[in-house]
């Protein structure tokens, strides 16, 4: 830098008018786009273990039957209510490897409880790939063998058993097959027919709008209880409890998107309107295009999050329905069943294990939560 | 005496890349101008903005310090904890941001956004503020103040939103004023009277002002020290007179070779051949209806344009002067069918010499394709008209997308060749567009725009933002292109000497009307209208010695009341357009 | 003057929408085989008791449920005179409970207050929770209030509602000597309402607004955390940074503003959606709102009555989204209803 | 000889004020002594306010059940015995003479007579507007209506010219029909009585469309909604509209005494409470219930006991449920599908499928073994109990299930061990409940793992209960989960209607049920040899003069009903918990909860329960 003497500083740096213009590796420009998203994905953390952890969970279902002890119906009749069982390692002081102590109930006549005594003088070390009830991995091939399970003459509750004696910790395994498939099909009914029409609605505006916008208004004036009490009567009797509760799931998607759809109407109505979404149309975008393009990813941190939201109230609404008569019922497990049976006082005051499928439920919510927020970070283009 | 504000050894950087502004040296005294100029993306709205510490997520301030002097105070902005700085932004640091449109709330009105800051740290009631803020609107040329307080920023165009900007950073008289390209959508009368305003409370209160701009004829008008920056450095930097007579870097002379200029010497041209008009707009009005807050008083109308005849021939540039706020934007819209004209209004496109016209208002899906594929437009805004969630590759390649052509690779291969071609390099396809300058944002609206090769491109203000030097290179570009594939264009600008340049035919707006026309030779030459003159004379040269005429600018700018008979007009009587000679049209009462 | 037009133009389009309505929900609650009087003679029946049976003939007769059911639905809405005239909704009849023996408009009017204040309870705790919280999430995305304020709506979010009440209920009454159930001490039921009156109340909407509130208030929070976040990085903001707002002032106007579009669209839900939400809620809770009113309607097939109440959230629903459709435009001045090109 | 009689406290103020006569005025010239003592039970004193709570804001008709005051009513020992009647003549059946309390009133004070039954007979029952149908069904004998007449104040004569054996036991129901009217009220509303003007302006104001919905409205001896409605109920609606909380006072003009003196009922204020049906449960463990069983459930008991242990101020009893079974399962005969229909009516289908239950282990699973598993049949408190029927095909045996299925000629089965039915479907049998019991769920869980074993899969299919009950009429539902008979303590007199397809409320027969209720308008006539025997014993029981035929009849009939097992019984004598507060005295430690004959706390008589002053 020198002054010059009228009080002026030039920089002395070599200039170079015609500094080269550096290029872009050719690799990233070639990147699709989704590899650009999983690179920013990557970086955030909590959503990236969350993903892992869903990833995971769902790799499992089809195994659920092998990693659980025992069956989901299998009743011990000897072992109604037994609380949880720890699984221990040292046995006066010795490693013997993992094992549990038996335990043996007897009824208290007095206050109506089993009360459960365990043996510590005989240590029974767990089996591994042992034999139990049959299951079928990945719903098709019939096998017998578990990953571990109790030893001959004892029990192994992990997190307790119910009213019926049946293994809290292998139905919430088996629950998870149900709980975490079903419900996500209404979530998914609900977010094509919301997205789709709040769109056109919102979009198109005018006389389509005017439509869409009295079909949800119908649709939401009329209430959903008169529609369930006619459900429960109408469903042929034949049924499976989990067709039925497919069928459920439909129909809650079904009535449950012009909640959506409005509020991406109302959206699309104010962002139709932006400049950038004029020279799409002015450079002949089709309106599909915009829609999906321009308009769909401003709104997608509200559709992600909804989505994620919609996760609880699908797993748990049958608990809702079964006021009614409806939703899942015995013999098929899922996290609802679980804790509808569960809905009383006893279960959290005496028998507080038999609210677990509680845990799985919220810890599920909540690494969609996180997903949820890893994969709109990334999408966001003012994160960095 | 010790400056207002000093910026020692500046660094700031985004992310973990190099430092996008280095080593950056200056410092302001109050009542001062201090005008940063440089190359498009050299760094100054970054350097701007790191003086109030409003910077992107990602970015820091690397090194360096800013202090503030006041009251015999001095504070060190770097290091300022958020609540005082709260105190000194809009108060005693208030800042005109460049791009104006997206820098205001589209949901709250004008008035109320700007009044808040004289709520804010001048603790004004609501009536005094409207007061106070109905005058310096009043100041910055809005012609309804009024209308301005009680308007959407959607509602107002580009020029007046700019004026509601440097408005709400002046009602609260700040001791230092950072604009960043205050003026880059307004016309050189409004400019003018603009620039002036500024002057003047800098002569009342002392206010310190640091200008970004890219008109060298604003630095020689206003300017006290200069600032050269090119590439995030500083290249020269010290008082304006003799930087100005002299430059001593070679980037400042370059710069200031690149400044175009009104031909001093004007030949009278000879008016255009209008055998094979590309674009034809037949009595084109528009009128829009402005939403009022309350559910009895009934909207207002505003008449954007009043009956406009223009043709463009093909292979020609017309170009389109005018006052901020006079239609221009509204009559290109319309020419492209982004909008709908009044009933009566007509706009035909010829796609090839011989073929029928096509209405463009009225078209069949085939011919909609077609015409969307042949006409092209540059946004005024480009910042709003692209996509804030598509990438800059995605924006480019899209209208390829659109029409099915060529591949994915072909049109990557296009779109890093187009970014080169506006000066842009490749590695800037990946990023998302906020995270361009002002200019480089005008830039990529460019290149989307030529993407498809198009026949017809409609460029509002496509300049506006660039520096003289970037700005040659794309004027180049396109008389290229245009001289090339016979293209044509419909060129909307305020600065006389880029339409001087460019330009086949001249029409000047004013309040919606075409008040005179001709090819640029004979307007400079023989300028009929008194807004034409005036125009000319607030053009500002980049020359201390010849400073902008004030009275013409005055006498022409002022309401058409106050025009000569001859050229007088109101809301209901409209002179016709007649031709004085051929190809020289003026309205005016014959 | 448009928004006045609008809204005229909107109040018309409701009305319409409402018969169509009306002609929908009378289908529907006469969907199910049978109805009220002839389940009520088959259960009277079955327990062996025809003691009521002559009752309810009489009441049959009485109410023309032994006409064609298009007769029934014209009788009931009024366009069509019943065996005592005309006496429909539009004449502000609303007919005649049989499962409670008195008027339906004696029956709602009761649980209607109780609805609503339930109701009000819970949208203004959604609203005061969710608003602060989802904009402080926002504010400070990936801090701990963020990651807190997320666990707890999910907690009451993945706990069924009324395994929830029971457990708000169960522990509060054990260590905060909370009442179980119901909206006021029952010593205070039919008293004017006076300080201690107020008092109870208060102490026993705090459970119910609580269970029915945290799905809403987690919900909303979460969604305009999102679309905050969205609105953070607009150039708007800045703008507003640089006046020197307070960080509060400047968030609740300006994204907040932008955020929240979507939920005004949804406003219109907001109400129906907590009474019929609140229905199961409700019945488990013992709460004397207008829901569990609705289900033992339902179930009974007691028609008038039901139909009433559905009529009525109906007519809530209407008005909501004519309202959220009204506030849209006043909110969003950008927002025009017009088709693509007009 | 009257004991000497005491004022009560509560009605003192009147007293004084001269508002209320004084005790001996208000009493009928005999009262109805009790003898506590002879009872075993504490003599008690006045006072108290008993808190209980129902479920539904109907279920305040409950204070008529458990006042159970009624013309005749059952003793303890299930004996009709007189009570608001001062004695009762029966001639064979045919010819009732009624004899009431001289100087009983009503408790406005007026005095119940004989009018007050002509009022009924002849302005209500017989009043084609009031009654479109006519006098209840009751009454009728083969189409034939009594004659009824009003020889003086206090007596009234119901005579037939056949027998109407089970005329008594229905006014002893816990939801009698009222054959008698508080005339003196009621004809203020009577178009017949009242003055046009008024009554026109009584209709008007309580908005409904004529008199006669007025009347009905306002005559709601059981609903007990209507507070200005005079009562003989020991406790009389205090607070008018239907509240949360609704009170019940003392009636001042109650016609029993204990032997000091003491007008009855002992407690002056009944509070009760309308709670969610879920909260019940936990209410009562904080406490705030004096006496409660509805509501509660065997599952509660647990929690009850918690609270107790916790210092609640009450104890739990366990009283055995009435009904003749708990769960039972009712495959239907009717059922529309005619493979299906003859698979069900194959007995030995039945014989099996009841043989496939492990009874044993649901009492031991759902109810700590305290109750009585066993087949449909009456309880040991009813003399017809013969251990022998509860037995019958009731023992876990599923190699003899298998023989009979198999020898029924489902010999058939699916690789996964399902029977296939004659035509080749899977044997799925699809039992239908109201969903409103979990113990159903888990015995029909259990169920189902016992019966996969004998090559039936159940499919379980909870509705709504209205639901249910209309498809099992019309014969959509192939079986249904339901409670046994309501009345599992039969005694000769008892009508055995319900044993005979007389009635579609028996859900293994709606429509032979029909067809009989409608005089074969509706449904189908019983066609198995059976049901046809059913059918001929209840009309022998009802041709009988002595209890040795009635009992000849109801004895053959449960043997028929054994062996049948149309209904297939699981376990009886399911405990039912009652909560008892520590002070609250005379409440049985070991009764009977049943609905008819008993009333729930009805029988038990809760007038005579009081409140100790303390532990
Ligand atoms: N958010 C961002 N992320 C990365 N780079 C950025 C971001 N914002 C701006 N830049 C880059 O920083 C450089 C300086 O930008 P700046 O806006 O300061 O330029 P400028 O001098 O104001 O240019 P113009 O005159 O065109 O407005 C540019 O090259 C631009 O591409
Ligand atoms: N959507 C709208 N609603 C209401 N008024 C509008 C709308 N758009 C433009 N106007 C008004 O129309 C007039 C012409 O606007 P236009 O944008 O065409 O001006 P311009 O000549 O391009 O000005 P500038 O040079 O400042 O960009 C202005 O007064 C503006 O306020
Ligand atoms: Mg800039
Ligand atoms: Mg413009």
């Amino acid at each position: 830098m020198t002054q010059l003497p009228d009080g002026r500083y030039v920089d002395d740096a070599p200039y170079d008018a015609q500094a080269s213009i550096q290029q872009l590796e050719r690799r990233d420009l070639d990147a699709p786009n989704w590899l650009l998203i999983w690179r920013k994905f990557r970086q955030h953390k909590l959503g990236l273990y969350s993903g892992i952890f869903l990833l995971l969970s769902y790799l499992m279902l089809p195994f659920a039957g092998f990693i659980a002890p025992y069956t989901p119906n299998e009743r011990l009749s000897e072992h109604l209510y037994a609380p949880p069982q720890g699984v221990n390692f040292f046995h006066d002081g010795a490693f013997i490897g993992p094992f549990v102590y038996p335990i043996v109930a007897e009824a208290d006549m007095e206050t109506f409880q089993w009360k459960f005594v365990a043996d510590e003088s005989r240590p029974m070390p767990l089996k591994f790939f042992c034999e139990g009830g049959t299951h079928h991995l990945a719903g098709l091939i019939a096998s017998d063998t578990h990953l571990f399970c109790a030893p001959p003459g004892a029990t192994l509750f992990l997190w307790g058993a119910d009213r019926l004696g049946r293994d809290v910790f292998s139905r919430i395994l088996y629950g998870a097959q149900l709980s975490l498939t079903v419900g996500l099909i209404g979530i998914t009914v609900s977010f094509v027919l919301g997205i789709s029409f709040g769109s056109i609605a919102g979009y198109f505006g005018g006389r389509i709008d005017w439509m869409i916008n009295r079909v949800i208004e119908i649709l939401r004036s009329l209430p959903e209880l008169p529609l369930w009490l006619a459900l429960s009567a109408a469903v042929p009797s034949n049924w499976g409890p989990v067709s039925v509760f497919f069928i459920i799931s439909v129909i809650l998607g079904i009535l449950d998107w012009p909640g959506l759809a409005r509020s991406v109407r109302a959206k699309f109505l104010s962002l139709r309107e932006e400049e950038y979404v004029r020279a799409a149309e002015m450079m002949g975008a089709s309106s599909s295009r915009v829609i999906r393009k321009h308009l769909l990813p401003n709104f997608m941190s509200h559709l992600i999050a909804s989505a994620t939201l919609s996760i609880p109230a699908m797993i748990l609404g049958e608990t809702a329905l079964s006021f009614l008569g409806l939703g899942l019922r015995a013999p098929a497990v899922s996290w609802g069943v679980m804790l509808n049976d569960a809905q009383n006082l006893a279960s959290i005051e005496i028998y507080p294990w038999t609210a677990i499928p509680m845990l799985p439920i919220i810890v599920i919510v909540l690494t969609f939560n996180f997903f949820g927020d890893g994969l709109r970070d990334s999408l966001d283009p003012y994160e960095s | 005496m010790t400056p207002l504000l000093s910026v020692e050894n500046l660094s700031v950087g985004f992310g973990k890349d190099e430092a996008i502004v280095r080593d950056v040296n200056f410092s302001l005294n109050p009542g001062e101008t201090l005008a940063l100029v440089g190359e498009s993306g050299s760094g100054k709205t970054v350097t701007c903005r790191a003086i109030l510490r409003i910077l992107p997520r990602n970015a820091q301030i690397r090194s360096g310090t800013i202090t503030l002097h006041r009251d015999g105070q001095s504070l060190n902005l770097t290091s300022l904890g958020e609540r005082q700085l709260r105190d000194v932004r809009g108060n005693q640091v208030s800042m005109i941001f460049q791009e104006p449109m997206r820098s205001l709330s589209p949901l709250h009105r004008i008035g109320n956004q700007v009044s808040e800051v004289l709520w804010l740290h001048r603790d004004a009631s609501e009536s005094n503020a409207k007061r106070q803020v109905l005058d310096t609107f009043e100041r910055v040329g809005f012609p309804d103040p009024e209308r301005a307080y009680r308007s959407y920023p959607f509602e107002l165009s580009g020029g007046m939103r700019q004026r509601a900007m440097i408005a709400m950073a002046m009602v609260a008289k700040p001791d230092l004023l950072i604009a960043d390209e205050p003026t880059t959508a307004l016309d050189v009368t409004t400019q003018a009277q603009v620039l002036g305003l500024i002057k003047d409370l800098q002569r009342e209160t002392g206010m310190g002002l640091i200008l970004v701009t890219h008109d060298l004829g604003v630095v020689a008008n206003t300017a006290e020290q200069v600032v050269v920056m090119h590439r995030g450095r500083v290249m020269e930097s010290g008082p304006a007179e003799p930087l100005l007579r002299s430059p001593a870097h070679p980037y400042t002379k370059q710069l200031f070779n690149a400044a175009p200029s009104i031909p001093a010497e004007a030949k009278p041209a000879p008016p255009l051949q209008e055998d094979d008009l590309i674009l034809q707009m037949k009595g084109v009005s528009k009128t829009y209806s402005m939403r009022s807050g309350s559910a009895w008083r009934s909207d207002t109308l505003i008449h954007a344009c009043r009956g406009i005849d223009l043709n463009l021939p093909r292979g020609k540039t017309l170009a389109i002067v005018g006052e901020s706020g006079s239609g221009k934007t509204t009559a290109a819209r319309i020419a492209l069918g982004a909008e709908a004209p009044d009933p009566g209004g007509q706009v035909l496109f010829r796609p090839d010499p011989n073929g029928a016209p096509i209405t463009v208002h009225d078209m069949t899906r085939a011919q909609r394709t077609a015409f969307q594929r042949a006409a092209q437009m540059v946004f005024q805004d480009p910042y709003s008209s692209l996509s804030p969630r598509m990438r800059v590759l995605d924006a480019l390649t899209e209208p390829l997308e659109i029409h099915g052509i060529g591949t994915r690779s072909e049109r990557r291969e296009r779109a890093a060749a187009m970014l080169q071609q506006v000066g842009l390099s490749g590695d800037m396809l990946q990023r998302y567009p906020h995270a361009f300058s002002g200019g480089q944002r005008q830039r990529l609206s460019i290149a989307r725009a030529m993407m498809l090769n198009p026949s017809l491109i409609v460029c509002d203000e496509p300049t506006s933002a660039l520096d003289v030097s970037v700005q040659e290179q794309i004027l180049t570009l396109l008389e290229d292109i245009r001289d090339r594939m016979n293209l044509s264009y419909l060129f909307i600008s305020h600065d006389l000497a880029v339409v001087a340049r460019i330009a086949d035919e001249v029409a000047v707006m004013r309040q919606g009307l075409v008040v005179e026309q001709a090819p640029p030779g004979t307007l400079f030459y023989n300028p009929k209208h008194p807004y034409t003159k005036a125009l000319i004379a607030a053009q500002p040269t980049p020359d201390i010695d010849r400073p902008i005429d004030l009275r013409l600018v005055a006498l022409g700018a002022g309401s058409p009341e106050s025009w000569p008979d001859a050229f007088r007009f109101s809301q209901t009587v409209v002179p016709s357009l007649t031709e004085l000679e051929p190809g020289h049209k003026v309205r005016c009462h014959v | 003057m448009l928004i006045l037009r609008y809204a005229i133009y909107r109040f018309a389009t409701m009305l319409l929408t409402l018969l169509v309505v009306s002609v929908m929900v009378f289908v529907i609650i006469n969907l199910p085989p049978g109805d009220y009087l002839s389940n009520q003679i088959a259960e009277l029946r079955a327990s062996g008791q025809d003691a009521g049976v002559a009752k309810a003939e009489f009441l049959r007769k009485e109410y023309a449920l032994d006409r064609q059911l298009w007769e029934q639905y014209m009788i009931w809405v009024g366009f069509m005179p019943g065996p005592n005239g005309f006496a429909g909704l539009v004449q502000g009849n609303f007919g005649w409970s049989f499962e409670f023996d008195r008027p339906v408009s004696e029956i709602v009017g009761e649980s209607l207050w109780l609805t609503v204040l339930v109701n009000l309870a819970a949208v203004l705790f959604v609203y005061m929770v969710a608003l602060p919280l989802g904009v402080l999430a926002a504010a400070k995305s990936k801090t701990w209030v963020d990651y807190t304020s997320a666990f707890v709506g999910y907690l009451g979010l993945a706990t069924p509602n009324f395994l929830l009440a029971l457990i708000l209920f169960y522990y509060g009454h054990k260590y905060f000597d909370l009442p179980i159930g119901g909206l006021m001490d029952p010593a205070y039921e039919g008293q004017p309402m006076g300080w201690d009156k107020a008092r109870s109340i208060l102490i026993h909407l705090i459970v119910p607004t609580f269970v029915i509130g945290t799905s809403g208030a987690s919900a909303m929070m979460q969604r305009l955390r999102a679309n905050m976040l969205d609105e953070l990085g607009k150039p708007y903001v800045e703008t507003a940074i640089a006046k020197g707002m307070s960080p509060s002032r400047m968030l609740t106007k300006y994204p907040l503003r932008v955020a929240f579009n979507p939920f005004v669209a949804d406003i219109g839900n907001l109400l129906p959606a907590m009474v019929s939400g609140s229905v199961l809620v409700s019945v488990v809770l013992g709460l004397q709102t207008i829901g569990p009113t609705l289900l033992t309607a339902l179930k009974t097939q007691d028609q008038f009555l039901s139909a009433f109440v559905l009529m009525f959230v109906a007519l809530l629903t209407l008005m909501g989204t004519m309202i959220s459709d009204v506030l849209l435009v006043l909110l969003d001045p950008r927002i025009r209803y017009a088709g693509r090109d007009a | 000889a009257l004991p000497p009689l005491q004022e009560s406290s509560f009605w003192q103020d009147e007293v004084t004020s001269g508002d209320l006569p004084a005790v001996a005025d208000r009493l009928p010239d005999a009262p109805l002594i009790v003898d506590l003592a002879a009872k075993g039970r504490e003599m008690g004193h006045q006072g108290g306010t008993l808190r209980t709570m129902v479920t539904r804001s109907k279920d305040i008709r409950q204070m008529v059940v458990y006042g159970y005051a009624r013309l005749v009513g059952y003793d303890e020992q299930y004996n009709l015995t007189p009570d608001l009647l001062e004695s009762v003549e029966n001639e064979n059946n045919r010819k009732f003479t009624l004899h009431l309390r001289p100087g009983h009133k009503w408790s406005d004070g007026v005095p119940f007579t004989s009018a007050d039954f002509a009022y009924w007979w002849q302005d209500v029952a017989n009043n084609p507007e009031l009654s479109p149908a006519g006098p209840p069904d009751f009454l009728r004998i083969d189409g034939e209506l009594p004659q009824v007449s009003f020889p003086d104040d206090t007596t009234v004569v119901y005579q037939w010219s056949a027998p109407n054996p089970s005329f008594l036991q229905t006014l002893a129901q816990a939801r009698p029909p009222f054959i008698f009217r508080p005339a003196h009220f009621l004809k203020q509303y009577h178009v017949k009585y009242a003055d046009p003007a008024t009554l026109a302006e009584a209709v008007e104001e309580a908005r409904v469309k004529s008199w006669a919905a007025l009347h009905n409205k306002l005559d709601n001896m059981y609903k007990y909604d209507n507070s200005a409605l005079p009562t003989l109920q020991p406790w009389m609606n205090a607070t008018s509209g239907k509240k949360i909380r609704q009170l019940f006072v003392r009636n001042p003009y109650y016609h029993r005494i204990d032997t000091n003196g003491l007008q009855l009922p002992y407690i002056d204020v009944i509070e009760m409470e309308i709670v969610a049906g879920g909260l019940v449960a936990a209410k009562a463990n904080a406490g705030e219930t004096d006496l409660q069983g509805r509501g509660l459930d065997f599952r509660d008991i647990s929690i009850l006991r918690k609270g107790e242990a916790d210092g609640g101020n009450y104890r739990t009893l366990l009283w055995p449920t009435g009904v003749a079974s708990q769960i039972a399962i009712y495959p239907n005969l009717n059922y529309n599908d005619p493979v299906w229909r003859d698979v069900l009516r194959d007995v030995r289908v039945r014989r099996a499928l009841s043989l496939g239950i492990d009874r044993a282990t649901i009492n031991r699973a759902l109810y700590f073994k305290l109750a009585k598993p066993g087949a449909m049949t009456v309880l040991p408190k009813s003399p017809f109990f013969d251990p022998a029927l509860r037995d019958a095909w009731a023992a876990y045996d599923p190699e003899q299930a298998n023989a009979l299925l198999d020898a029924a000629g489902l010999d058939k089965r699916q690789g996964n061990g399902v029977r296939l039915l004659p035509d080749g479907r899977p044997m799925e049998l699809t039992i239908e409940t109201a969903g409103e019991r979990q113990e159903v769920e888990n015995a029909l869980q259990i169920i189902t793992d016992t019966w996969r074993e004998i090559g039936v899969r159940l499919v379980m299919r909870p509705l709504d209960r209205d639901i249910l009950r209309n498809r099992v009429y019309s014969g959509n539902s192939m079986a249904s989960v339901w409670y046994g008979w309501d009345n599992g303590i039969p005694q000769p007199y008892t009508s055995p209607d319900y044993l005979a397809p007389r009635q579609q409320e028996f859900l293994a027969w709606p429509k032979w049920g029909q067809y009989y209720q409608t005089d074969g308008e509706a449904g189908e006539a019983p066609d198995i040899e059976p049901a046809l025997r059913l059918m001929r014993l209840a009309h022998d029981w009802d041709q009988a003069s002595t209890d040795e035929a009635r009992s000849t009849a109801w004895r053959e009939m449960l043997k028929i009903h054994a062996d049948q097992v149309f209904g297939i019984g699981i376990l009886a004598e399911a405990p039912q918990p009652i909560v008892v507060n520590k002070r609250l005295r005379n409440v049985p430690e070991k009764g009977l909860w049943a609905w008819d004959p008993g009333a729930h706390f009805g029988i038990h008589r809760p007038d005579e329960f009081f409140f100790a002053d303390d532990d």
